[in-house]
């Protein structure tokens, strides 16, 4: 075992452990900020598959801006704890709680089954994958369209977001 | 790896790390002296000689206090947030260079806790971990006054980091990379033999934009509506004593070491001085003691704008985030792009 | 300096844009201003194109500016064309539009400002701009297009006032009759298309004349639907109904478009199609054959109308028919010559209704008037130079077109004669009930109300300056075309328009003149009969006060009526057209429409919501629903690719 | 192996949160927390693309990861917006009781 899987594995059980804290919590703060430490040990996770870049944005923008965000917006609506009450719907819980559990199974099935698939062409030097000016090269002549692209969604969804949550005053 | 190697690698961490919160002593007694300057007044004086064990008696005083938790706040996210505050002040500085690489015989020593190649991308990181601190406090105090200071914080942090980022922006373009010991690279020497090749002459509008959002992020003021006195008792910390209070301080006053040194870094040259080249351990030394005077100059204009100017109202540091300093910092960045590019075609 | 060809349309056009738009902020003073800028700088344009063509020889000017269509086989440019057919109209329709833009801004001065002033000049600047497209053009297609603008500027002017029933009514009437005749000239084109793969008329032309004999055998249907087209906008007889409604549009617009220059739009087009027409000698009969029986027609009808502006329509309608007349005995020039003299006179006549009109404020039944000589002198005067113009008295214009019509059908032979004798006894009708009105307007007492009478007075000089001028026109219009036995060579115009009748290989164009005395014979006959005509009117008029034409009609009342009512020939119609479509459309809306498509639809529609009524149950409002039938589907996905390994 | 880590081990913690995500996002009542877990489950498909592209070499994983968060961060914007109107109106978080739009 290798230092760099050592440290890889254990990032990724705390996001594991953390996501489903995430899930089972009742307070949404709590629930947002396990979530933050998930996305913590995936960020780690990241820098160690050579992508520190992917990472960095990881940690700024979800956890320094779209999970600031939705604490924002927990403080300003005030949403603490739920009270405990029962479902109402214990179909719909068996079902998706089933659905759940085969689609795991599939899931670690296929990962076995494809165990010999899993390309594993020796990479000469992955660590060249970490430089963010190469990766900005790739991104801005290659994917340049797909970023303008982006852009406008990003703008599009300013504005969107601008016209849904503003009050309506009634004159 | 040698445990010689080891040692230097922790020493290259740990001094930064315990440096730092001792910094906050002097820093809070200039801050005082300062202010009782600005004010004319004396300050304090009485605790050693002009007073300078004054601070040291109030960190004796804070560890000392009773540390009150209030009854109904939520215990796990009231004991998490000062501790997530000093988090990410101090990490912070882990990508700073404070000095060249020191060479002593074959060993190559960089003062630097990691020279990462997405160092300033990696500062922005921590900073946005930052306003965690400040939120979880508001929320887990269950104080209205903490919670509303909680709210001001995110929204203050989020809206300022962006134009922080674009203005930062210019200076990653100048320099084609993420590495601050490039950007320290790329502004030594001179125009015209006398005008340092520093980042500010060339962005003096992105220096200017980073320089006030910085304010922003370390919550001083003008800007430090998360915590303003008249309106919100204290702010996000209303509920906390003893030293629990007094980490919340140190992160403020470690954010705004932080803070001047990366602006030292960015837009003055960090560590170098044009025709000055370091050569050995003494040049490294002194060096060093460039980058601490050019961040001591940025702490002192903290201090000088904090005493100076009135805290802005709530709308109107939106307004400016959003509608004047980040516009600007676009434009700051075309400008910063038109140069490039001509410089590319000639 | 000359402008070029393109920009003496696109000032109107700008000109309607300016006022279409910002019109009704700007007041009536900038739309009086643009609009009759408009005008004026397109004459002015236009003129400095004419007068070096004056000088010229003749030959064609062809301007492109560009492609247009270019599909299969047909090409076609955005060309311009000017020679001595578009130089003519160009140089009297710019000018005449001029002075009625002039005349509209005293005659529309009480209109109401929201709105309907500047819509008037937009719409009368949109249709100069129509009028000059159909002038300039060098193909079919694009005179066309101008054909259709002229057309819906028509319907938007004569429907000017909408909101008075019978406006809309008579606007949608000439827009249904006219577009009969341009089904005609659609098909027209189509098959000039198929016959000759091009458009254009110099390629057309040229084809046609270089060998009559491969493309005559079609020419006949080509020409045949062409003359349909402009019996629609000209006004013949079946399709003249529509002109006379068409008075219920502002009297500048009857002026303009109704009397000067488009309806003569069909002649102009049989004029520049006469290539084609020479080489189908049984439609030129037809076209003579109809251009006389239109003339005497519409000159019986108009003997027995009340309504000033409805004897002047049918009047125009009787010239448009001498118009056709001259062309159908191969007379283009001299047709196209009494378009030009018929613009002057009609107008001028039409102008002064109008200033009567505004004078009798809005009344123009001739029964109510009388004695308007004294409280109108210029209308007066104006209206009985014009009036004596259309008579044919010379020297004024209408004589010497009107008087070269009559010759050439004369001289035509055969047929002709019979053509000459109807249009002769056409021209003493005419001056009989051109005289009756003028003797029951500006003669004998005033028989309106008094309020009427108190109020007559004259039209401001926006309004009579206009008049003067063209009846100066109608007074000198007619001098460039003397004959031959007045002055050598005094037809100056003929020989302007001649270059037009392209010569046809194996078509010897030579006819023999008329001698003399028999000329001289023609002229005398038919002043005479004219002058009958006047004096007839005159005596019974406005000497007896209408003492003997009320003792004819008492004595044939039936006859009487059925002049009077236009020989219900719009009954007719109704009877024959309308009610058939009428009782079609009934049968599609109640039968087709309402039983067979709705209820396909309505069944169909039925299925959906039935179908919808139950699946509507898994719609569920919940959004984990959703989500867990997502899951489902993507674990059976999921299931499939396992499967398949 | 990618410096040492098995791709398994990327795959097998991907395919891990990604089931905690469904869990989540099926079984919590509470609107937040179901984002969350779509949330959660944008990243565990990030995590796949990263250690694919690590393993190829490629950077298009971490191009398609960089588009991913842009798109993530509309997605959180405009839902959040949506999230804050709903809840101003509805004055809950339940999804069951946000039911409106049916027959």
């Amino acid at each position: 075992m290798s230092a760099a899987r050592i440290v890889f594995d254990l990032a990724m059980v705390m996001a594991i452990l953390f996501s489903g804290l995430m899930v089972i919590n009742r307070n949404p703060v709590k629930s947002v900020l396990a979530l933050v430490v998930a996305f913590f040990g995936l960020a780690i996770g990241y820098v160690l598959l050579f992508s520190p870049f992917i990472a960095v944005i990881q940690v700024i923008v979800y956890a320094g801006a779209i999970l600031v965000l939705f604490l924002f917006v927990l403080m300003l609506l005030n949403i603490g704890s739920q009270p405990h009450e029962r479902s109402g719907r214990p179909i719909q819980t068996l079902l998706g709680g089933a659905s759940v559990v085969v689609f795991a199974a599939l899931l670690l099935g296929t990962l076995r089954g494809s165990g010999s698939r899993i390309p594993s062409l020796s990479p000469e030097n992955p660590a060249a994958l970490s430089d963010a000016g190469i990766l900005a090269r790739t991104l801005f002549s290659g994917y340049l369209l797909h970023f303008e692209a982006v852009s406008v969604l990003l703008l599009a969804a300013l504005v969107g977001a601008f016209v849904l949550a503003r009050r309506v005053r009634r004159a | 790896m040698t445990a010689l190697d080891w040692t230097i690698v922790a020493l290259r961490v740990a001094v930064p790390a315990l440096t730092l919160p001792v910094l906050v002593i002097p820093l809070t007694w200039l801050e005082r002296r300062g202010a009782a300057f600005i004010q004319d007044r004396v300050g304090p004086n009485r605790v050693g000689p002009f007073g300078l064990l004054q601070a040291v008696a109030d960190m004796i005083k804070m560890f000392t206090k009773e540390a009150v938790t209030p009854a109904h706040a939520d215990r796990t996210l009231y004991y998490l947030a000062p501790c997530i505050a000093v988090f990410s002040a101090l990490s912070t500085f882990a990508v700073v260079p404070i000095g060249p690489t020191l060479r002593i015989g074959a060993r190559e020593i960089p003062l630097i806790g990691a020279d990462i190649n997405i160092g300033i991308l990696y500062v922005f990181a921590m900073t946005s971990l930052s306003v965690y601190g400040l939120v979880l406090a508001g929320w887990g105090s269950n104080n209205k006054f903490s919670l509303m200071g909680g709210i001001r914080s995110s929204a203050q942090m989020i809206s300022y980091e962006l134009a922080m980022t674009t203005a930062a922006a210019g200076v990653i373009l100048a320099a084609s990379s993420f590495r601050l010991n490039d950007i320290i690279a790329m502004q030594q020497g001179t125009w015209l033999g006398f005008i340092p090749r520093w980042n500010v002459f060339i962005q003096p509008l992105g220096f200017l934009i980073f320089f006030v959002s910085a304010f922003a992020e370390t919550n001083r003021l003008p800007f430090d509506l998360p915590e303003a006195e008249p309106e919100l008792v204290a702010g996000y910390h209303t509920e906390y004593s003893a030293m629990r209070f007094g980490a919340f301080q140190m992160a403020e006053y470690v954010n705004v070491v932080v803070a001047c040194a990366i602006t030292a870094t960015l837009y003055f040259g960090g560590w170098s001085l044009p025709g000055f080249h370091p050569e050995g351990l003494l040049g490294v030394l002194l060096s060093v003691l460039v980058f601490t005077v050019k961040t001591a100059i940025f702490i002192c204009v903290f201090i000088w704008v904090r005493w100076t100017l009135p805290r802005f109202r709530y709308d109107q540091l939106m307004t400016l985030g959003w509608k004047a300093l980040l516009p600007l910092a676009l434009v700051n960045l075309f400008w910063v792009a038109a140069l490039e590019m001509l410089r590319l075609r000639s | 300096m000359s402008a070029p060809l393109w920009l003496i349309p696109v000032i109107p056009l700008a000109g309607f844009v300016v006022n279409g738009l910002l019109g009704t902020r700007l007041g009536k003073r900038f739309v009086s201003v643009v609009a009759c800028g408009a005008a004026g700088l397109v004459t002015i344009a236009a003129y400095t194109r004419v007068i070096p063509f004056l000088s010229g020889d003749g030959a064609p000017i062809l301007e492109t500016y560009g492609s247009w269509i270019s599909v299969g086989d047909l090409s076609l440019d955005f060309s311009f064309r000017l020679d001595p057919l578009s130089t003519l109209m160009l140089a009297f329709v710019t000018f005449v539009a001029f002075l009625i833009h002039i005349y509209a801004t005293g005659y529309m001065h009480h209109e109401a400002t929201d709105g309907g002033y500047a819509r008037f000049f937009a719409y009368l600047n949109l249709f100069l701009f129509a009028m000059l497209l159909l002038v300039l053009a060098e193909s079919f297609v694009l005179m066309f297009v101008g054909w259709e603008g002229v057309g819906l500027c028509s319907y938007l002017l004569v429907g000017y006032y909408f909101w008075e029933g019978y406006a809309a009514e008579a606007g949608r009437k000439a827009f249904v009759v006219n577009r009969i005749g341009d089904y005609g000239f659609l098909l027209g084109m189509f098959a000039i298309f198929t016959t000759f793969g091009s458009l254009n008329y110099t390629e057309v032309f040229s084809k046609a004349a270089a060998d009559p004999a491969k493309f005559a055998p079609g020419l006949a249907i080509i020409c045949f639907c062409l003359f349909v087209g402009a019996m629609g906008k000209s006004a013949q007889v079946p399709l003249y109904v529509w002109l006379p409604d068409a008075m219920a549009g502002p009297t500048p617009v009857s002026a303009l478009i109704h009397a000067a220059t488009m309806v003569t739009a069909g002649v102009y087009m049989v004029a520049r199609c006469n290539v084609l027409f020479r080489l189908a000698p049984e439609v030129m009969l037809f076209v003579a054959a109809i251009g006389c029986f239109t003339a005497i027609f519409s000159g019986i009808i108009a003997v027995a109308q009340n309504d000033l502006k409805k004897v002047l329509a049918y009047s125009t309608i009787s010239q448009l028919g001498y118009m056709f007349l001259a062309c159908g005995v191969g007379a283009f020039t001299i047709g196209m010559f009494h378009v030009m003299t018929h613009a002057f006179f009609k107008a001028c006549l039409f102008l002064g209704a109008g200033s009567v009109m505004h004078a009798m404020s809005g009344d123009l039944d001739v029964r109510h008037m009388g004695g308007l000589k004294a409280k109108l002198p210029i209308t007066h005067a104006t209206f009985l130079i014009a009036a004596l113009a259309i008579c044919g008295i010379p020297p004024l214009a209408g004589f010497f077109s009107k008087d070269a019509i009559l010759s050439a059908s004369f001289e035509h032979g055969g047929y002709g004669r019979v053509f000459w004798a109807v249009a002769l006894f056409t021209a003493g009708l005419t001056a009989f009930y051109m005289f009756r009105v003028v003797s029951l307007t500006f003669y004998g007492r005033f028989r309106g109300t008094h309020e009427q009478e108190h109020h007559v007075h004259e039209s401001p000089t926006s309004m009579t300056l206009p008049l003067i001028v063209l009846a100066f026109l109608s007074i000198v219009g007619g001098w460039v075309g003397l004959p031959a036995v007045i002055a050598e060579n005094g037809n100056r115009i003929g020989r302007f328009l001649s270059p037009i009748l392209v010569p046809i290989a194996g078509h010897d164009a030579v006819h023999e003149a008329l001698p003399h005395a028999t000329e001289w014979l023609l002229m005398a006959v038919s002043v005479a009969v004219a002058a009958a005509g006047i004096l007839l009117a005159w005596k019974w008029y406005a000497k007896e006060e209408g003492r003997v034409p009320a003792r004819i009609a008492a004595a044939w009342p039936g006859l009487y009526s059925l002049v009077a009512d236009k020989f219900r020939i719009d009954e007719l119609y109704d009877f024959l057209f309308v009610r058939p479509f009428e009782w079609i459309a009934r049968f599609l809306w109640k039968v087709v429409d309402v039983l067979i498509i709705d209820g396909v639809l309505n069944a169909g529609a039925f299925l959906v919501e039935l179908t919808g009524d139950f699946l509507r149950f898994l719609q569920t409002g919940n959004v984990r629903n959703y989500a867990l039938s997502f899951l489902i589907g993507l674990v059976a996905l999921l299931l499939l690719v396992v499967g398949a390994f | 192996m990618i410096g040492g880590i098995p791709l398994s081990d990327v795959l097998l913690a991907s395919g891990a949160l990604f089931c905690i995500g469904i869990a989540g996002a099926l079984l919590r009542r509470s609107a937040i927390q179901i984002f969350l877990s779509i949330e959660l489950m944008m990243n565990a498909a990030n995590l796949t693309l990263l250690g694919y592209g690590a393993s190829l070499p490629s950077r298009e994983g971490q191009i398609i990861v960089f588009f991913v968060i842009a798109i993530a961060a509309a997605e959180a914007a405009v839902g959040l917006a949506i999230f804050v109107a709903l809840f101003r109106h509805t004055e809950t978080i339940d999804v069951n009781k946000i039911h409106l739009l049916k027959w």
